[in-house]
Protein backbone atom coordinates (compact mmCIF):
# COMPACT_ATOMS: atom_id res chain seq x y z
CA UNK A 1 0.00 0.00 0.00
CA UNK A 2 1.31 3.33 -0.82
CA UNK A 3 1.79 5.84 1.82
CA UNK A 4 -0.32 8.65 2.54
CA UNK A 5 1.51 11.83 1.02
CA UNK A 6 0.20 14.17 4.14
CA UNK A 7 0.22 13.23 7.64
CA UNK A 8 -1.26 15.42 10.89
CA UNK A 9 -0.38 13.78 14.18
CA UNK A 10 0.38 14.72 17.28
CA UNK A 11 3.44 11.82 17.36
CA UNK A 12 7.21 13.06 16.68
CA UNK A 13 8.52 11.97 13.17
CA UNK A 14 11.66 10.50 12.52
CA UNK A 15 13.20 12.58 8.80
CA UNK A 16 16.02 9.96 8.17
CA UNK A 17 13.05 7.17 7.68
CA UNK A 18 10.82 9.64 5.67
CA UNK A 19 13.96 10.81 3.51
CA UNK A 20 14.48 7.04 3.35
CA UNK A 21 11.15 6.10 2.52
CA UNK A 22 11.27 9.06 -0.46
CA UNK A 23 14.08 7.73 -2.05
CA UNK A 24 12.83 4.10 -2.53
CA UNK A 25 9.11 5.56 -3.48
CA UNK A 26 10.84 6.28 -7.36
CA UNK A 27 13.70 3.91 -7.40
CA UNK A 28 16.63 5.94 -8.35
CA UNK A 29 15.46 9.81 -7.67
CA UNK A 30 18.62 11.83 -7.71
CA UNK A 31 17.59 14.19 -5.46
CA UNK A 32 16.03 14.29 -2.51
CA UNK A 33 15.35 18.07 -0.99
CA UNK A 34 13.77 17.98 3.11
CA UNK A 35 13.15 20.71 5.59
CA UNK A 36 11.95 20.29 9.03
CA UNK A 37 11.06 23.12 11.12
CA UNK A 38 11.39 22.93 15.00
CA UNK A 39 10.20 24.75 17.81
CA UNK A 40 12.12 28.16 18.41
CA UNK A 41 13.17 29.20 22.07
CA UNK A 42 12.15 32.78 21.66
CA UNK A 43 9.71 34.56 19.61
CA UNK A 44 8.79 38.60 19.88
CA UNK A 45 11.41 38.67 22.84
CA UNK A 46 9.99 36.01 24.74
CA UNK A 47 10.89 33.06 25.88
CA UNK A 48 8.88 30.04 24.42
CA UNK A 49 8.12 27.25 27.30
CA UNK A 50 5.67 25.46 24.98
CA UNK A 51 3.38 25.42 21.93
CA UNK A 52 -0.21 24.57 21.30
CA UNK A 53 -0.48 23.72 17.96
CA UNK A 54 -4.66 23.58 16.51
CA UNK A 55 -6.22 22.74 13.63
CA UNK A 56 -8.69 22.38 11.02
CA UNK A 57 -9.26 18.78 10.47
CA UNK A 58 -10.39 17.89 7.13
CA UNK A 59 -9.30 21.35 5.59
CA UNK A 60 -5.51 21.07 6.64
CA UNK A 61 -5.07 17.96 4.81
CA UNK A 62 -7.25 19.01 1.87
CA UNK A 63 -5.01 22.42 1.83
CA UNK A 64 -1.94 20.13 2.08
CA UNK A 65 -3.07 17.93 -0.99
CA UNK A 66 -3.70 21.26 -3.01
CA UNK A 67 -0.32 22.56 -2.49
CA UNK A 68 2.29 19.31 -3.29
CA UNK A 69 -0.19 19.23 -6.39
CA UNK A 70 0.39 22.78 -7.50
CA UNK A 71 3.89 21.80 -7.13
CA UNK A 72 3.97 19.23 -8.79
CA UNK A 73 2.38 21.26 -11.80
CA UNK A 74 5.57 23.37 -11.76
CA UNK A 75 8.10 21.07 -11.08
CA UNK A 76 8.68 17.09 -12.03
CA UNK A 77 8.17 15.82 -8.73
CA UNK A 78 9.12 12.06 -8.00
CA UNK A 79 7.34 11.72 -4.56
CA UNK A 80 6.38 14.56 -1.84
CA UNK A 81 5.99 14.03 1.99
CA UNK A 82 4.91 16.47 4.11
CA UNK A 83 4.22 15.75 8.13
CA UNK A 84 2.94 18.19 10.46
CA UNK A 85 2.32 17.77 14.52
CA UNK A 86 -0.41 19.27 16.21
CA UNK A 87 -1.20 19.44 20.17
CA UNK A 88 1.38 20.36 22.66
CA UNK A 89 4.50 20.69 21.61
CA UNK A 90 8.28 21.46 23.95
CA UNK A 91 11.05 23.75 22.79
CA UNK A 92 13.24 22.23 20.48
CA UNK A 93 10.04 19.77 19.31
CA UNK A 94 10.23 18.67 15.67
CA UNK A 95 7.34 20.67 14.01
CA UNK A 96 7.20 19.89 10.24
CA UNK A 97 8.57 17.79 7.66
CA UNK A 98 8.47 18.48 4.45
CA UNK A 99 10.30 16.41 1.47
CA UNK A 100 10.88 16.18 -2.14
CA UNK A 101 12.48 13.59 -4.44
CA UNK A 102 12.87 14.56 -7.98
CA UNK A 103 15.81 13.63 -10.54
CA UNK A 104 16.40 17.18 -10.88
CA UNK A 105 18.18 19.03 -7.50
CA UNK A 106 16.84 22.68 -8.58
CA UNK A 107 13.24 20.71 -8.88
CA UNK A 108 13.58 19.27 -5.76
CA UNK A 109 15.32 22.71 -3.74
CA UNK A 110 12.54 24.62 -5.28
CA UNK A 111 9.72 22.44 -4.59
CA UNK A 112 10.19 22.06 -1.09
CA UNK A 113 10.57 25.48 -0.09
CA UNK A 114 7.40 26.39 -2.36
CA UNK A 115 5.16 23.96 0.01
CA UNK A 116 6.85 25.44 3.00
CA UNK A 117 5.59 28.92 1.56
CA UNK A 118 2.55 28.06 1.22
CA UNK A 119 1.89 25.19 3.88
CA UNK A 120 2.76 28.40 6.25
CA UNK A 121 0.26 30.95 4.73
CA UNK A 122 -2.59 28.58 3.33
CA UNK A 123 -2.87 25.29 5.40
CA UNK A 124 -5.17 25.96 8.74
CA UNK A 125 -3.39 25.92 12.01
CA UNK A 126 -2.70 27.77 14.44
CA UNK A 127 0.02 28.55 17.35
CA UNK A 128 -0.22 29.24 21.05
CA UNK A 129 2.98 30.05 22.84
CA UNK A 130 3.32 29.37 26.29
CA UNK A 131 5.77 31.68 27.65
CA UNK A 132 6.89 33.40 31.26
CA UNK A 133 4.52 36.21 30.87
CA UNK A 134 1.49 33.79 30.05
CA UNK A 135 -0.31 31.78 27.29
CA UNK A 136 -0.83 33.77 23.81
CA UNK A 137 -1.38 33.54 20.25
CA UNK A 138 1.32 33.42 17.85
CA UNK A 139 0.57 36.63 15.00
CA UNK A 140 0.98 36.02 11.42
CA UNK A 141 4.27 37.22 9.96
CA UNK A 142 4.49 39.52 6.81
CA UNK A 143 7.26 37.98 5.82
CA UNK A 144 5.57 34.80 5.13
CA UNK A 145 2.90 36.36 3.01
CA UNK A 146 6.33 37.91 1.12
CA UNK A 147 7.87 34.49 0.67
CA UNK A 148 4.75 33.23 -1.18
CA UNK A 149 4.39 36.51 -3.35
CA UNK A 150 7.50 35.94 -5.16
CA UNK A 151 6.29 32.14 -6.56
CA UNK A 152 3.00 33.83 -8.29
CA UNK B 1 -28.97 23.86 8.85
CA UNK B 2 -25.51 25.58 8.47
CA UNK B 3 -22.12 23.80 10.40
CA UNK B 4 -20.71 26.75 12.08
CA UNK B 5 -16.94 26.41 12.97
CA UNK B 6 -14.98 28.61 15.23
CA UNK B 7 -10.97 28.76 15.13
CA UNK B 8 -7.76 29.81 17.75
CA UNK B 9 -8.45 33.49 18.54
CA UNK B 10 -11.77 33.44 17.69
CA UNK B 11 -13.17 30.64 19.40
CA UNK B 12 -12.22 32.33 22.19
CA UNK B 13 -13.12 35.45 22.31
CA UNK B 14 -16.53 34.17 21.09
CA UNK B 15 -16.44 31.53 23.44
CA UNK B 16 -17.79 29.19 20.41
CA UNK B 17 -16.50 26.16 19.06
CA UNK B 18 -19.37 25.01 16.86
CA UNK B 19 -23.00 25.75 15.96
CA UNK B 20 -25.58 24.97 13.94
CA UNK B 21 -28.04 27.21 12.35
CA UNK B 22 -30.40 27.63 9.97
CA UNK B 23 -29.49 28.51 6.24
CA UNK B 24 -29.36 31.94 5.24
CA UNK B 25 -28.40 33.58 1.53
CA UNK B 26 -24.88 34.39 1.63
CA UNK B 27 -22.24 34.38 4.49
CA UNK B 28 -22.71 38.16 4.83
CA UNK B 29 -26.27 37.19 6.21
CA UNK B 30 -24.67 34.71 8.39
CA UNK B 31 -22.51 37.03 10.18
CA UNK B 32 -25.72 39.29 10.58
CA UNK B 33 -27.73 36.67 12.09
CA UNK B 34 -24.76 35.44 14.31
CA UNK B 35 -24.03 38.98 15.63
CA UNK B 36 -27.85 38.69 17.21
CA UNK B 37 -25.71 36.48 19.62
CA UNK B 38 -23.61 38.69 21.55
CA UNK B 39 -22.01 42.34 21.05
CA UNK B 40 -18.30 41.00 20.14
CA UNK B 41 -19.81 38.74 17.40
CA UNK B 42 -19.99 41.37 14.51
CA UNK B 43 -17.12 42.92 15.59
CA UNK B 44 -14.83 39.91 15.76
CA UNK B 45 -16.35 37.92 12.53
CA UNK B 46 -15.97 41.86 11.15
CA UNK B 47 -12.63 42.23 11.73
CA UNK B 48 -10.61 42.43 8.36
CA UNK B 49 -8.40 39.63 8.75
CA UNK B 50 -10.83 37.02 9.46
CA UNK B 51 -10.74 34.35 7.12
CA UNK B 52 -13.63 32.15 5.61
CA UNK B 53 -13.74 28.81 4.36
CA UNK B 54 -16.82 26.97 3.08
CA UNK B 55 -16.39 23.43 3.09
CA UNK B 56 -13.05 23.99 3.54
CA UNK B 57 -12.33 26.30 0.47
CA UNK B 58 -11.57 30.10 1.62
CA UNK B 59 -14.23 32.23 0.23
CA UNK B 60 -15.12 36.36 0.75
CA UNK B 61 -17.99 37.25 2.48
CA UNK B 62 -20.72 37.47 -0.52
CA UNK B 63 -20.15 33.38 -1.26
CA UNK B 64 -23.57 31.86 -1.67
CA UNK B 65 -24.56 29.25 1.39
CA UNK B 66 -26.80 26.06 0.62
CA UNK B 67 -28.41 23.48 2.96
CA UNK B 68 -25.45 21.67 4.95
CA UNK B 69 -22.79 23.74 4.00
CA UNK B 70 -20.39 23.85 6.72
CA UNK B 71 -18.57 27.64 6.76
CA UNK B 72 -15.58 28.20 9.16
CA UNK B 73 -13.96 31.39 10.31
CA UNK B 74 -10.82 31.53 11.27
CA UNK B 75 -7.51 34.56 11.51
CA UNK B 76 -4.85 34.12 9.51
CA UNK B 77 -3.07 30.67 9.55
CA UNK B 78 0.27 29.86 11.74
CA UNK B 79 1.53 26.72 11.08
CA UNK B 80 4.79 25.46 9.89
CA UNK C 1 34.27 17.00 21.24
CA UNK C 2 32.36 19.04 18.15
CA UNK C 3 31.89 16.76 15.12
CA UNK C 4 33.53 18.01 11.97
CA UNK C 5 31.75 19.95 9.19
CA UNK C 6 32.49 18.16 6.28
CA UNK C 7 33.33 13.95 6.32
CA UNK C 8 34.52 12.91 3.25
CA UNK C 9 34.29 8.64 3.22
CA UNK C 10 33.46 5.69 1.67
CA UNK C 11 30.34 4.79 4.40
CA UNK C 12 26.94 5.47 3.86
CA UNK C 13 25.50 7.92 6.11
CA UNK C 14 22.08 8.39 8.20
CA UNK C 15 20.35 11.61 7.51
CA UNK C 16 18.28 11.27 10.08
CA UNK C 17 21.32 11.56 12.35
CA UNK C 18 22.39 14.32 10.84
CA UNK C 19 19.39 16.09 11.15
CA UNK C 20 18.95 15.23 14.94
CA UNK C 21 22.86 16.11 15.20
CA UNK C 22 21.94 19.89 13.66
CA UNK C 23 19.02 20.49 15.58
CA UNK C 24 20.96 19.37 18.66
CA UNK C 25 23.91 21.43 17.88
CA UNK C 26 22.48 24.88 18.06
CA UNK C 27 20.03 24.74 21.15
CA UNK C 28 16.57 25.62 19.45
CA UNK C 29 17.27 26.09 15.76
CA UNK C 30 14.19 26.50 13.86
CA UNK C 31 15.13 25.47 10.45
CA UNK C 32 17.02 22.52 8.86
CA UNK C 33 17.33 22.27 5.32
CA UNK C 34 19.19 19.18 4.23
CA UNK C 35 20.11 17.66 0.41
CA UNK C 36 20.71 14.25 -0.53
CA UNK C 37 22.11 13.36 -3.44
CA UNK C 38 21.63 9.55 -5.12
CA UNK C 39 23.04 7.58 -7.67
CA UNK C 40 21.16 7.92 -10.98
CA UNK C 41 19.56 5.16 -12.54
CA UNK C 42 20.19 6.36 -16.39
CA UNK C 43 22.95 9.40 -17.44
CA UNK C 44 23.43 10.73 -20.86
CA UNK C 45 21.26 8.14 -22.36
CA UNK C 46 22.84 4.87 -20.47
CA UNK C 47 22.25 2.30 -17.72
CA UNK C 48 24.09 3.40 -15.25
CA UNK C 49 25.68 -0.10 -12.93
CA UNK C 50 27.64 1.67 -10.54
CA UNK C 51 29.56 4.48 -9.62
CA UNK C 52 33.86 5.56 -8.86
CA UNK C 53 34.02 8.54 -7.02
CA UNK C 54 37.67 9.73 -7.04
CA UNK C 55 38.96 12.53 -5.03
CA UNK C 56 41.80 15.23 -4.63
CA UNK C 57 42.51 14.43 -0.65
CA UNK C 58 43.21 17.47 1.15
CA UNK C 59 41.86 20.11 -1.25
CA UNK C 60 38.59 18.43 -1.60
CA UNK C 61 38.13 19.08 2.48
CA UNK C 62 39.61 22.62 2.08
CA UNK C 63 37.63 23.84 -1.06
CA UNK C 64 34.17 22.63 0.87
CA UNK C 65 35.49 24.07 3.86
CA UNK C 66 35.82 27.28 1.80
CA UNK C 67 32.58 26.84 0.47
CA UNK C 68 30.68 26.63 3.96
CA UNK C 69 32.68 29.67 5.06
CA UNK C 70 31.31 31.68 2.38
CA UNK C 71 27.50 30.67 2.90
CA UNK C 72 28.05 31.83 6.59
CA UNK C 73 29.06 34.87 4.97
CA UNK C 74 25.96 35.46 3.23
CA UNK C 75 22.97 33.96 6.14
CA UNK C 76 23.04 33.61 9.36
CA UNK C 77 23.51 30.01 10.36
CA UNK C 78 23.92 28.29 13.28
CA UNK C 79 25.25 24.55 11.79
CA UNK C 80 26.11 22.93 8.40
CA UNK C 81 26.96 19.41 7.43
CA UNK C 82 28.56 18.20 4.75
CA UNK C 83 29.02 14.04 3.84
CA UNK C 84 30.22 12.97 0.79
CA UNK C 85 31.13 9.64 -0.47
CA UNK C 86 34.05 8.45 -2.46
CA UNK C 87 35.27 5.10 -3.92
CA UNK C 88 32.58 2.20 -5.47
CA UNK C 89 28.76 3.24 -5.37
CA UNK C 90 25.90 1.23 -6.62
CA UNK C 91 22.78 2.62 -8.70
CA UNK C 92 20.64 4.31 -5.57
CA UNK C 93 23.14 4.29 -3.18
CA UNK C 94 23.30 7.91 -1.74
CA UNK C 95 26.71 10.23 -2.37
CA UNK C 96 25.95 13.29 -0.61
CA UNK C 97 24.37 15.33 2.37
CA UNK C 98 24.02 18.97 2.98
CA UNK C 99 22.50 20.02 6.21
CA UNK C 100 22.02 23.74 7.07
CA UNK C 101 19.98 24.85 10.40
CA UNK C 102 19.09 28.18 11.03
CA UNK C 103 16.94 30.40 12.66
CA UNK C 104 14.79 31.48 9.60
CA UNK C 105 13.84 28.62 6.87
CA UNK C 106 15.03 31.29 3.99
CA UNK C 107 18.54 31.05 5.00
CA UNK C 108 18.23 27.44 5.57
CA UNK C 109 17.08 26.67 2.00
CA UNK C 110 19.18 29.40 0.39
CA UNK C 111 22.37 28.26 1.91
CA UNK C 112 21.69 24.47 1.71
CA UNK C 113 21.28 25.55 -2.29
CA UNK C 114 24.27 27.21 -2.75
CA UNK C 115 26.43 24.82 -0.87
CA UNK C 116 25.20 22.13 -2.88
CA UNK C 117 25.58 24.16 -6.27
CA UNK C 118 29.29 25.11 -5.47
CA UNK C 119 30.30 21.93 -4.57
CA UNK C 120 28.93 20.45 -7.97
CA UNK C 121 31.29 23.04 -9.46
CA UNK C 122 34.10 23.31 -7.22
CA UNK C 123 35.14 20.48 -4.97
CA UNK C 124 37.57 18.24 -6.37
CA UNK C 125 35.71 15.24 -7.22
CA UNK C 126 35.20 12.70 -10.42
CA UNK C 127 32.97 10.13 -11.12
CA UNK C 128 33.45 7.46 -13.87
CA UNK C 129 30.46 5.47 -14.50
CA UNK C 130 29.84 1.76 -15.34
CA UNK C 131 27.42 1.09 -17.97
CA UNK C 132 25.82 -1.58 -20.21
CA UNK C 133 28.66 0.15 -22.89
CA UNK C 134 31.60 0.04 -20.73
CA UNK C 135 33.19 2.61 -18.55
CA UNK C 136 33.22 6.93 -19.28
CA UNK C 137 34.11 9.49 -17.38
CA UNK C 138 30.98 11.95 -16.36
CA UNK C 139 31.04 15.24 -18.40
CA UNK C 140 30.74 18.26 -16.69
CA UNK C 141 27.15 19.47 -17.13
CA UNK C 142 26.93 23.53 -17.82
CA UNK C 143 23.73 23.57 -16.03
CA UNK C 144 25.76 22.91 -12.89
CA UNK C 145 27.97 25.82 -14.14
CA UNK C 146 24.71 28.17 -14.46
CA UNK C 147 23.21 26.92 -10.81
CA UNK C 148 26.36 28.71 -9.58
CA UNK C 149 26.54 31.79 -11.67
CA UNK C 150 22.75 32.97 -10.36
CA UNK C 151 24.84 33.62 -6.76
CA UNK C 152 27.00 35.90 -8.04
CA UNK D 1 61.46 19.76 -6.12
CA UNK D 2 57.88 20.53 -6.55
CA UNK D 3 55.22 17.83 -6.19
CA UNK D 4 52.66 17.20 -9.30
CA UNK D 5 49.71 14.85 -8.94
CA UNK D 6 46.93 14.15 -12.31
CA UNK D 7 43.38 13.25 -11.69
CA UNK D 8 40.72 11.49 -13.11
CA UNK D 9 40.89 11.39 -17.41
CA UNK D 10 43.95 13.16 -16.82
CA UNK D 11 45.60 10.71 -15.16
CA UNK D 12 44.43 7.61 -17.48
CA UNK D 13 45.44 9.41 -20.25
CA UNK D 14 49.17 10.02 -19.15
CA UNK D 15 49.19 7.29 -17.26
CA UNK D 16 50.66 8.96 -14.36
CA UNK D 17 49.02 9.74 -10.52
CA UNK D 18 52.06 11.82 -9.19
CA UNK D 19 55.84 12.91 -10.38
CA UNK D 20 58.39 14.92 -8.65
CA UNK D 21 60.46 16.95 -10.72
CA UNK D 22 62.31 20.11 -10.69
CA UNK D 23 61.04 23.81 -9.65
CA UNK D 24 60.62 26.48 -12.50
CA UNK D 25 59.87 29.53 -12.91
CA UNK D 26 55.63 28.72 -13.10
CA UNK D 27 53.07 26.52 -13.92
CA UNK D 28 53.55 27.58 -18.10
CA UNK D 29 57.15 26.39 -17.76
CA UNK D 30 56.19 23.10 -15.83
CA UNK D 31 54.23 22.00 -18.01
CA UNK D 32 56.82 22.63 -21.07
CA UNK D 33 59.07 20.97 -19.07
CA UNK D 34 56.54 17.76 -18.66
CA UNK D 35 55.63 17.87 -22.30
CA UNK D 36 59.04 16.22 -22.68
CA UNK D 37 58.24 13.23 -21.02
CA UNK D 38 55.90 12.38 -24.66
CA UNK D 39 54.04 13.27 -27.52
CA UNK D 40 50.64 13.45 -25.53
CA UNK D 41 51.12 15.31 -22.32
CA UNK D 42 51.08 19.03 -24.13
CA UNK D 43 47.49 18.14 -25.73
CA UNK D 44 46.44 16.86 -22.54
CA UNK D 45 47.44 20.08 -20.26
CA UNK D 46 47.11 22.55 -22.86
CA UNK D 47 43.23 21.58 -23.24
CA UNK D 48 41.10 24.37 -22.53
CA UNK D 49 39.39 22.83 -19.79
CA UNK D 50 42.14 21.82 -17.91
CA UNK D 51 41.86 22.69 -13.83
CA UNK D 52 45.27 23.97 -12.39
CA UNK D 53 45.74 24.23 -8.65
CA UNK D 54 48.99 25.03 -6.58
CA UNK D 55 48.82 23.94 -3.21
CA UNK D 56 45.06 23.13 -3.43
CA UNK D 57 43.90 26.71 -4.80
CA UNK D 58 43.30 26.96 -8.21
CA UNK D 59 45.28 28.95 -10.05
CA UNK D 60 45.88 29.63 -14.22
CA UNK D 61 48.94 28.65 -15.95
CA UNK D 62 50.96 31.74 -15.51
CA UNK D 63 50.90 31.39 -11.87
CA UNK D 64 54.55 31.08 -10.16
CA UNK D 65 55.76 28.48 -8.14
CA UNK D 66 58.13 27.88 -5.34
CA UNK D 67 59.97 24.60 -3.80
CA UNK D 68 57.69 22.10 -2.71
CA UNK D 69 54.82 23.67 -3.86
CA UNK D 70 52.05 20.85 -5.05
CA UNK D 71 50.61 21.02 -8.68
CA UNK D 72 47.72 19.70 -9.69
CA UNK D 73 45.73 19.11 -12.89
CA UNK D 74 42.28 18.16 -13.42
CA UNK D 75 39.27 17.82 -15.50
CA UNK D 76 36.00 19.90 -14.52
CA UNK D 77 34.83 18.36 -11.30
CA UNK D 78 31.68 16.38 -11.58
CA UNK D 79 30.78 15.90 -7.99
CA UNK D 80 27.43 15.94 -5.60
Amino acid sequence: MEAAEVNIQPEDFDAGIEIRNLREASGTTGAVASFVGVVSDRNDGADIESLLLEHYPGMTEKSIVAIIAQAKQRWPLLAVKVIHRIGKLQRADQIVFVGVASRHRGAAFAACEYIMDFLKTQAPFWKKEKTSAGERWVDARSTDTEATARWK
Amino acid sequence: MLDVLFFASIRERLDSERLRCAAVRDVDALIESLSERGPDWATVLRAPNVIIAVNQEIVDSTHRLHANDQVAFFPPVTGG
